[in-house]
């Protein structure tokens, strides 16, 4: 392709018929299809609450408002800077998209960070489990996904961040790609084997410090791996990553921010309603 | 122009193929044998693949109706049991309409929309072949229970048994104990993940990838068709998936969704499951609805009677599908608004199916019928799948279908709009498209006589049991009494369903013989109208030495009336392409076989989480958790490698005679 | 198309957005606290509970329109993502009236209570 | 192009007649006519057309303005459609060669012209669609107060019936229950009756198709139906929705008796179980048995099997309430001995004898059933000596045999976990058990 098209449209795509980029348009129908997932467990959800079995838990007992709004609020920071991450790489700027993907990462790891402590407390303190209730089965796994959903979104920033250190002209080692792959595969492995067990052992009615130190090793191992991922990720010179994968980054942003809007509803329909 | 055509031809939206940093598997290069095949991210070879599944488990899951059929041939037989009954049931229902339709039609989308589209391949072929794998996966999960029939001592609990819908709380540990609930339950999760994700993958290929003056209005009905099918399915999976992972954790993990103790509801589980369950009905049909409207045009030499109606009629049976789940819950005592509300929107659908006869009809008249064997089968199909359409219309009267609900007159219902209309409609596209993808034309007496033996196999098989019905005899009872008034009609059916199983039998062994020695065919054996008919059979790995310039709604048709015209544009397509550095194609890959590997390994070990499973008396596999999380890392680390290594791709040139020769690399 | 595009001048750009979003994440910010606070109120319920679906709607048409860039984009994008939006939309209003309707309220408590005695 | 050519056509033609021709020679054997008849019949026990009921005609009636409907269409549809198919048709080789047709596109006015017949058509449909819903909902206003209400409880694989307002007292002063029996229904005729139905499992359906279309059991709702039998008669039932391994033989029988005759049977059933000793059978011998007024059974069923049974289904199940010749005292003794040791009774009730379980049906009268397992077996001494001997046999899965709700039946655990036998019984047991249980009229 010899079109030295000197600049990107980011709202036309000239290959496609529409004009709208293929990963757009994939991620617009993926959210689409989600919005029915999520439509049929918010329907789970109220449906027993508006009809809840005798012997149920009483939402209000249980929730913490004040942590789930800082929560919320939290959220909204987070895709106020995915969309700023948006906004840099469209102008080429790639230090601080970088940034920006750091700081969603990181209101999102906040969130999920509540959002563990949350279950914790409630199955601790509050007494309320996945089976105990049915309350507790539908919101665990209404908000669990959701959580999930976050997860997931770290993860896949993570990946998109690491990417963009990718070396432009594909010169590196045999050695290097081994240890990088290593590396990227033991902190999955560890993020599973941690967080797997520990969100059961937390739903099962484990405080955080405990969990803690039931997996400080695996926890451990993990946390090096990381470092070394970023270590091996951060080569210094020409990288391959630019305006062009504008579309990337934006993808990820339709995810992350629509992840966003499930909680709004979610906090509104399933928090905010119950203290009326 | 030219440069949006070479654009075009891109798979993989402007990535630049770039070498590969972390090269941890050399991208396959090769064409034939194996490898080529697990790695192939071509949407042909795909397709093949689905198609060639799906058959396999057409004849499997028609094996277990015959099975049925036979325990059913007389009063109380003792031919196979109880159990095995109700497995065989359960597996031939699951079967035949996710491992034999769906994955069929799948097998069509895939040969036929980039084909039609005029483009090289999906939007995402590397995602393409990851749903393939993925269904492979849900596939044998759904299976494997059987094994444990032939080997006692691997203890799955045979084969899943709690019928195609799985209705709670039967489902729960209390009542089905085993793994083979487990595995149905996974297995079917793991289908839905890979129908969503070719599904995403075909909406972006129809709506992006037309070639150049391909309007939306002069798409291909089976395009169309195509289209709401995969809305379809990305909308209504969903509320399944929901539903399983429910049943799930109900099942591992102590919730109470369905537990009836714990104050669960079961009667949502059914919900859920006919939000998802009936659209699923319109996922059958709408593809099948598609291939008649494509073969009835060819065969009556005339175009489409009224495409545009029978566009917007098919959006519209799409449309209010959505919103008459509850026409299979008319007996769960819903109360009387929403059993009339259901009841006069089930009707409403007439409406929309009856527009798409008509204008059936209106295609043949004035056309010249040729009666080849696709219009045998798409005429039985119009046929069939009216009479179908009638029983549904019987049952959407609730209070009629309180007789008729769980009788022999929905299996006759479904087996009509199932047999009669799905598989009708895709026999006649397997013999329709056969010699486009392999070259060589199927026998046409032979093909008549198959179609004969099953035309009349399928009405005496399922004819008599609208009567059985009302006459009172229930679905799923593996045995019946010999004074109730059903062994001449139950008799009767049987033979009919050995005659119908030398039909199908006939049918696949004539293709088996054809594809070693039906007579050679160009391109254009039907004297066709569609864009798949302009290039040779079987097509190039590259469809298309020149993407067309659609000007007409049958595109091929035009092209065949305005061949000088169409001659010079695609010179100067093809010479416009040349200067763009030839034609580029996306590279196979290992990925997407291993992220599937990775989630199966997962998903078999995590189903037995909490069940040992038994071989030789010992517990193998005795701690499944590790197993099922590295199978997790396997396919996140295949999904993250994937999304490093990049589309990559290479250029095929064409010389003068249309010899291709590609080259690796010479990315400008 | 392979050009390196991290060089491209930003002058053809449209104008940086930066401030834009943080206005809107500020909205929204303010919002969320409205929301809080209106619970804790005491004033009328239903009115509380239309103000708060019409305020979580603002908030959700504001991210997508906005954050997801709706507004920019082709209509198309719009269009599919509320087929999807309507669709489920739809389905749990369903859901929620026939769980709602009398036919459809479960067993009273003492009737379950006798269902589960007989089950020994 | 390459076109294939059109062999063949005639030799097809001349098969499809042969075997159209074969098919009406063997039809017209007269076995096979016979035959071919049975399979279109719809006068089974089971029947949703010989209806016995208003709820159930209607809904017949409603079918029949579907089937007409529907008819109606497919005839002039498939008018059309064969015309088109045999008027256009290429009649040769050549004119498949022949210039194309014309290649017209559609005409608007006939398609809106058919969406509004379409339309019109299914509202014939519609209106009767929605009045059968309000009817076969609830017993009509006019009728409720002569209504009798019941209550179905759905087992895996059986079928509990409870009159919630006929109490009985229990023995030994326990205050009062419902009546309860197991299996058969028995209600009075021309009166409606009110069926609330309830499940202890998983979800059943409940089914008498001659009086009235089905209506699940749902775990955790309260679902009901109503149907009326127009006469006295003997109704066959089946549950309709899929439950487990045995749902095929999920069945149970509805006996509707003229008001007299219900009187009576209530007025027995009451009754603790009956107790046979040498001199109660002196004593029954010299007083007048209960007597049921004769009655017209609807007969409009042509039935195979079981002739005697099938020929008086009404009059089989009259004669099993009274109590058989040759009652032995002494036999039916030792049976009423074995029923407590082989732990029968923790599953069984025997209003006023040992059994006191509820985890299985109510056998206080199980002498006067036509039928034992649900309706899966004639009630004969032949035939309940072989239910007892294997049930496994007759019903695969069943609690009886496997044990349910802590209860061990047939089989139980041992102490390794490995199933053994549990109650073992050999056939003089049997045959007393037998002329115990059969003796409970
Ligand atoms: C390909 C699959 C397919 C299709 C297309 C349909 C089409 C229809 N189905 Fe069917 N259905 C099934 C597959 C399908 N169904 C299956 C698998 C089940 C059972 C599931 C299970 O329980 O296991 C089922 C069950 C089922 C039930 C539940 C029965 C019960 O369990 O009690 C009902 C009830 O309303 C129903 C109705 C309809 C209707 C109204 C249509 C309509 O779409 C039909 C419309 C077509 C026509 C009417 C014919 C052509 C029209 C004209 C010529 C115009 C003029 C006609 C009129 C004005 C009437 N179906
Ligand atoms: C597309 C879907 C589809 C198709 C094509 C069929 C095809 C057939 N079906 Fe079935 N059927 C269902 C979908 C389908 N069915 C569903 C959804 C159910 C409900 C399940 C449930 O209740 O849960 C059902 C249930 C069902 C029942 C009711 C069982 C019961 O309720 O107890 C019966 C009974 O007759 C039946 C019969 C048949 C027959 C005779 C065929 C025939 O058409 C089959 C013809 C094909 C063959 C006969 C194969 C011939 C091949 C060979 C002879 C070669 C074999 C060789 C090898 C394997 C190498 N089906
Ligand atoms: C574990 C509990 C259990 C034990 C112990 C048990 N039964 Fe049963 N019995 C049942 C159940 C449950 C049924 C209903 C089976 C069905 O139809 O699915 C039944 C049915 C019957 C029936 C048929 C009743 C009818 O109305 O159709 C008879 C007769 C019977 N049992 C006799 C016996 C005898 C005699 C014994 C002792 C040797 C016995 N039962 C021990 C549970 C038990
Ligand atoms: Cu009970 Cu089927
Ligand atoms: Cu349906």
């Amino acid at each position: 392709m010899s079109s030295h098209a000197a600049t990107i449209d980011h709202h036309h795509d000239a290959t496609t018929s529409t004009g709208i980029p293929n990963k757009k348009l994939l991620w617009w129908a993926f959210l689409a299809s989600d919005c029915m997932f999520f439509g049929a467990l918010i329907s789970t959800h109220l449906v027993y609450r508006l009809n809840p079995p005798p012997g149920n838990a009483i939402p209000t007992q249980v929730f913490n408002i004040e942590l789930t709004s800082f929560s919320t609020f939290i959220l909204l920071m987070s895709s106020l800077l995915m969309a700023l991450a948006v906004n840099a790489i469209q102008k080429g700027n790639i230090r601080s998209t970088r940034t920006m993907l750091l700081g969603t990462m990181f209101f999102g790891c906040i969130f999920l960070g509540g959002q563990v402590y949350e279950f914790a407390h409630f199955v601790a303190v509050k007494k309320m489990t996945l089976s105990n209730s049915i309350f507790g089965s539908t919101f665990y796994t209404l908000t669990g996904t959701h959580g999930t959903h976050v997860a997931i979104g770290v993860l896949l920033l993570g990946m998109m961040y690491v990417r963009t250190f990718k070396p432009a002209h594909g010169e590196s080692g045999l050695l290097r790609n081994f240890a990088h792959l290593a590396a990227v595969c033991t902190v999955m492995a560890v993020s599973f084997i941690w967080l797997v067990p520990s969100g059961i052992e937390a739903i099962y009615g484990a405080p955080v410090g405990e969990l803690l130190s039931h997996h400080a090793v695996p926890f451990g191992i993990g946390a090096v791996a990381l470092a070394v991922v970023f270590w091996f990720a951060r080569s210094g010179g020409e990288v391959e990553f630019g305006e062009k994968n504008a579309i990337d980054v934006e993808a990820i942003g339709l995810y992350w921010h629509f992840v966003d809007i499930v909680w709004i509803i979610i906090f509104t329909a399933v928090y905010l309603l119950e203290y009326l | 122009m030219a440069e949006a055509i070479a654009k075009h031809a891109f798979t993989g939206a402007g990535h630049p193929p770039a070498k590969a940093t972390f090269e941890l598997m050399a991208r396959p290069t090769a064409k034939t044998g194996l490898i080529s095949w697990l790695t192939t991210v071509d949407h042909k070879k795909i397709g093949m693949l689905y198609g060639g599944f799906a058959i396999l488990f057409f004849l499997i899951g028609g094996l277990e109706a015959l099975m049925i059929r036979t325990q059913l041939m007389v009063p109380n037989n003792r031919f196979i049991g109880a159990q095995l009954y109700n497995e065989l049931f359960t597996m031939h229902g699951t079967t035949m309409i996710f491992l034999a339709v769906m994955p069929l039609n799948a097998a069509f989308f895939n040969l036929l929309i980039p084909i039609q589209v005029g483009a090289r391949d999906v939007a995402f072929p590397r995602l393409n072949a990851f749903s393939l794998w993925v269904w492979v996966v849900g596939a044998f999960l759904l299976n494997v229970g059987w094994l444990s029939h032939i080997v006692p001592s691997w203890q799955f609990g045979g084969a899943p048994d709690v019928g195609w819908f799985g209705y709670a709380p039967l489902t729960s540990k209390v009542f089905t104990p085993d793994l083979s609930t487990d595995l149905w339950v996974l297995g079917l999760q793991i289908l839905g993940l890979s129908s969503i994700v070719a599904s995403l993958n075909f909406i972006v290929t129809i709506i992006n990838m037309r070639a150049p003056g391909l309007t939306m209005m002069r798409l291909p009905v089976f395009c169309w068709m195509a289209l709401v099918t995969s809305f379809l399915l990305i909308l209504a999976l969903p509320a399944i998936a929901i539903a399983l992972v429910e049943v799930m954790f109900d099942r591992n993990f102590g919730t109470n969704f369905f537990e009836v103790s714990g104050g669960g509801q079961p009667i949502l589980w059914q919900h859920l499951f006919w939000v998802f369950g009936h659209p699923e009905v319109y996922i059958l049909i709408l593809p099948p609805m598609g291939y008649v409207s494509e073969i009835l045009p060819t065969f009556a030499r005339k175009p489409l009677f009224g495409y545009p109606i029978i566009v917007f009629s098919g959006v519209a049976i799409g449309f209010i599908g959505f919103g008459v789940w509850s026409h299979h819950m008319f007996t769960t005592g819903m109360g009387v608004v929403a059993t009339a509300a259901f009841s006069i929107a089930t009707m409403a659908i007439a409406v929309p199916t009856g527009v798409k006869i008509f204008n059936w009809i209106g295609t043949l008249w004035g056309g010249q019928i040729m009666t080849r064997v696709p219009m045998m089968f798409a005429l039985g199909f119009i046929w069939m799948f009216m009479l179908g359409g009638f029983s549904g219309i019987m049952h959407s009267a609730a209070p009629a279908d309180a007789q008729q609900q769980d009788s022999y007159f929905v299996i006759a219902h479904f087996h009509y709009v199932l047999i009669g209309g799905a598989t009708f409609a895709l026999l006649a596209a397997i013999h329709y498209w056969f010699p486009k993808f392999f070259g060589r034309m199927v026998p046409e007496f032979w093909g008549k006589v198959s179609f004969w033996l099953i035309f009349v196999g399928f009405n005496c098989t399922f004819f008599p049991m609208h009567f059985l019905g009302l006459n009172g005899m229930p679905r799923r009872t593996w045995t019946y009494d010999s004074n109730m008034g059903w062994n001449e009609g139950n008799f009767f059916a049987t033979m009919g369903a050995y005659l119908l199983g030398l039909g199908i039998f006939t049918y696949f062994a004539v293709l088996v013989w054809s594809f070693f020695k039906g007579q050679k065919c160009g391109n254009d054996p039907w004297d066709g109208r569609t864009l798949e008919w302009s290039i040779p059979s079987p097509p190039p790995e590259h469809n298309f030495a020149a993407i067309p310039n659609v000007h007409a709604r049958d595109a091929w048709w035009y092209e065949k009336t305005h061949q000088d015209e169409i001659a010079a544009e695609k010179a100067a397509h093809i010479k416009a392409e040349e200067s763009h550095g030839g034609i580029h194609m996306p590279d196979q890959s290992w990925y997407p076989l291993f992220a599937a590997a990775g989630l199966g390994l997962a998903a078999f070990n995590f189903a037995q989480l909490h069940h040992p499973v038994m071989m030789m008396g010992n517990q193998v596999l005795s701690s499944h958790l590790p197993l099922a999380l590295t199978g997790g890392v396997i396919m996140v680390a295949a999904l993250y490698l994937w999304s490093l290594e990049g589309p990559g791709g290479y250029h095929i040139h064409l010389d003068a005679n249309g010899n291709a020769t590609e080259s690796r690399g010479d990315h400008h | 198309m392979s050009a390196p595009a991290t060089t491209a001048d930003a002058g053809h750009h449209e104008p940086s957005k930066f401030h834009f979003y943080i206005a809107i994440a500020m909205i929204l910010s303010v919002i969320t606290g409205v929301e809080v606070v209106l619970v804790y109120l005491p004033i009328a319920k239903w009115f509380v509970v239309t103000a708060l679906v019409v305020l979580s709607a603002v908030k959700f048409m504001f991210v997508i329109f906005f954050f997801m860039h709706l507004r920019w984009d082709k209509v198309f994008c719009t269009i599919l993502f509320f087929i999807g939006l309507v669709l489920a939309g739809g389905t749990m209003w369903a859901l929620l009236h026939l769980f709602g309707a009398d036919a459809g309220k479960p067993l009273s408590a003492a009737a379950l209570d006798f269902a589960r005695l007989t089950v020994g | 192009m390459t076109r294939p050519r059109l062999v063949h056509r005639n030799i097809l033609r001349l098969v499809t007649a042969s075997f159209a021709g074969l098919s009406l020679a063997l039809l017209s054997g007269c076995k096979l006519v016979d035959a071919v008849h049975q399979i279109f019949s719809l006068s089974g026990p089971q029947s949703t057309m010989v209806t016995a009921g208003p709820v159930a005609k209607s809904q017949w009636d409603l079918f029949m303005v579907t089937v007409y409907v529907t008819t109606f269409i497919f005839i002039v549809v498939g008018a059309v459609l064969a015309y088109a198919q045999i008027k256009f048709r290429a009649k040769s080789e050549a004119d498949e060669h022949a210039e194309p047709p014309p290649q017209g596109h559609g005409n608007p006015f006939v398609e809106i012209g058919l969406i509004a017949a379409s339309v019109f058509l299914l509202v014939i449909i519609a209106i009767p669609t929605l009045k059968g819903i309000w009817y076969t909902h609830d017993v009509p206003d006019e009728d409720k107060a002569n209504a009798i209400d019941v209550t179905a409880t759905g087992y895996q694989w059986w079928f509990k019936f409870e009159y919630p307002t006929e109490m009985v007292k229990l023995p030994g002063g326990a205050g009062e229950a419902p009546l309860v029996t197991g299996n058969e229904l028995v209600v009075p005729a021309g009166v409606p009756v009110r069926v609330q139905l309830r499940t202890v499992d998983v979800i059943h359906s409940f089914w008498i198709p001659k009086l009235a279309g089905k209506v699940d059991m749902m775990p955790n709702r309260g679902n009901f139906l109503w149907f009326k039998a127009d006469h006295p008669g003997y109704f066959y039932g089946q549950c309709a929705e899929y439950c487990g391994e045995s749902h095929a033989i999920m069945r149970f029988r509805v006996i509707a008796l003229s008001a007299p005759d219900y009187a009576k049977w209530l007025e027995n059933q009451k009754q603790a179980a009956r107790t046979v000793t040498a001199s109660s059978l002196a004593a029954a011998a010299a007083a007048p048995t209960v007597q049921f007024a004769s009655m017209k059974f609807d007969a409009g069923a042509a039935l195979s099997g079981s002739p005697q049974f099938d020929a008086d289904p009404l009059g089989a199940w009259k004669a099993m309430q009274k109590p058989e010749a040759g009652e032995n005292a002494a036999l039916i003794a030792t049976g009423r001995k074995l029923f407590n040791e082989k732990t029968c009774v923790k599953c069984h009730m025997v209003r006023g004898h040992e059994g006191i379980g509820i985890t299985g049906p109510d056998l206080t009268r199980v002498g006067a059933r036509s039928t034992i397992a649900a309706g899966v077996l004639e009630n004969t001494q032949d035939l309940m000596h072989k239910w007892i001997k294997d049930p496994e046999y007759f019903k695969p899965g069943n609690k009886m045999f496997h044990g349910i709700g802590g209860m061990t039946g047939y089989m139980a655990p041992n102490d390794k976990g490995d199933l053994v036998p549990n109650i073992i019984l050999n056939d003089t047991e049997i045959t007393a058990l037998v002329a115990y249980l059969h003796s409970l009229k």
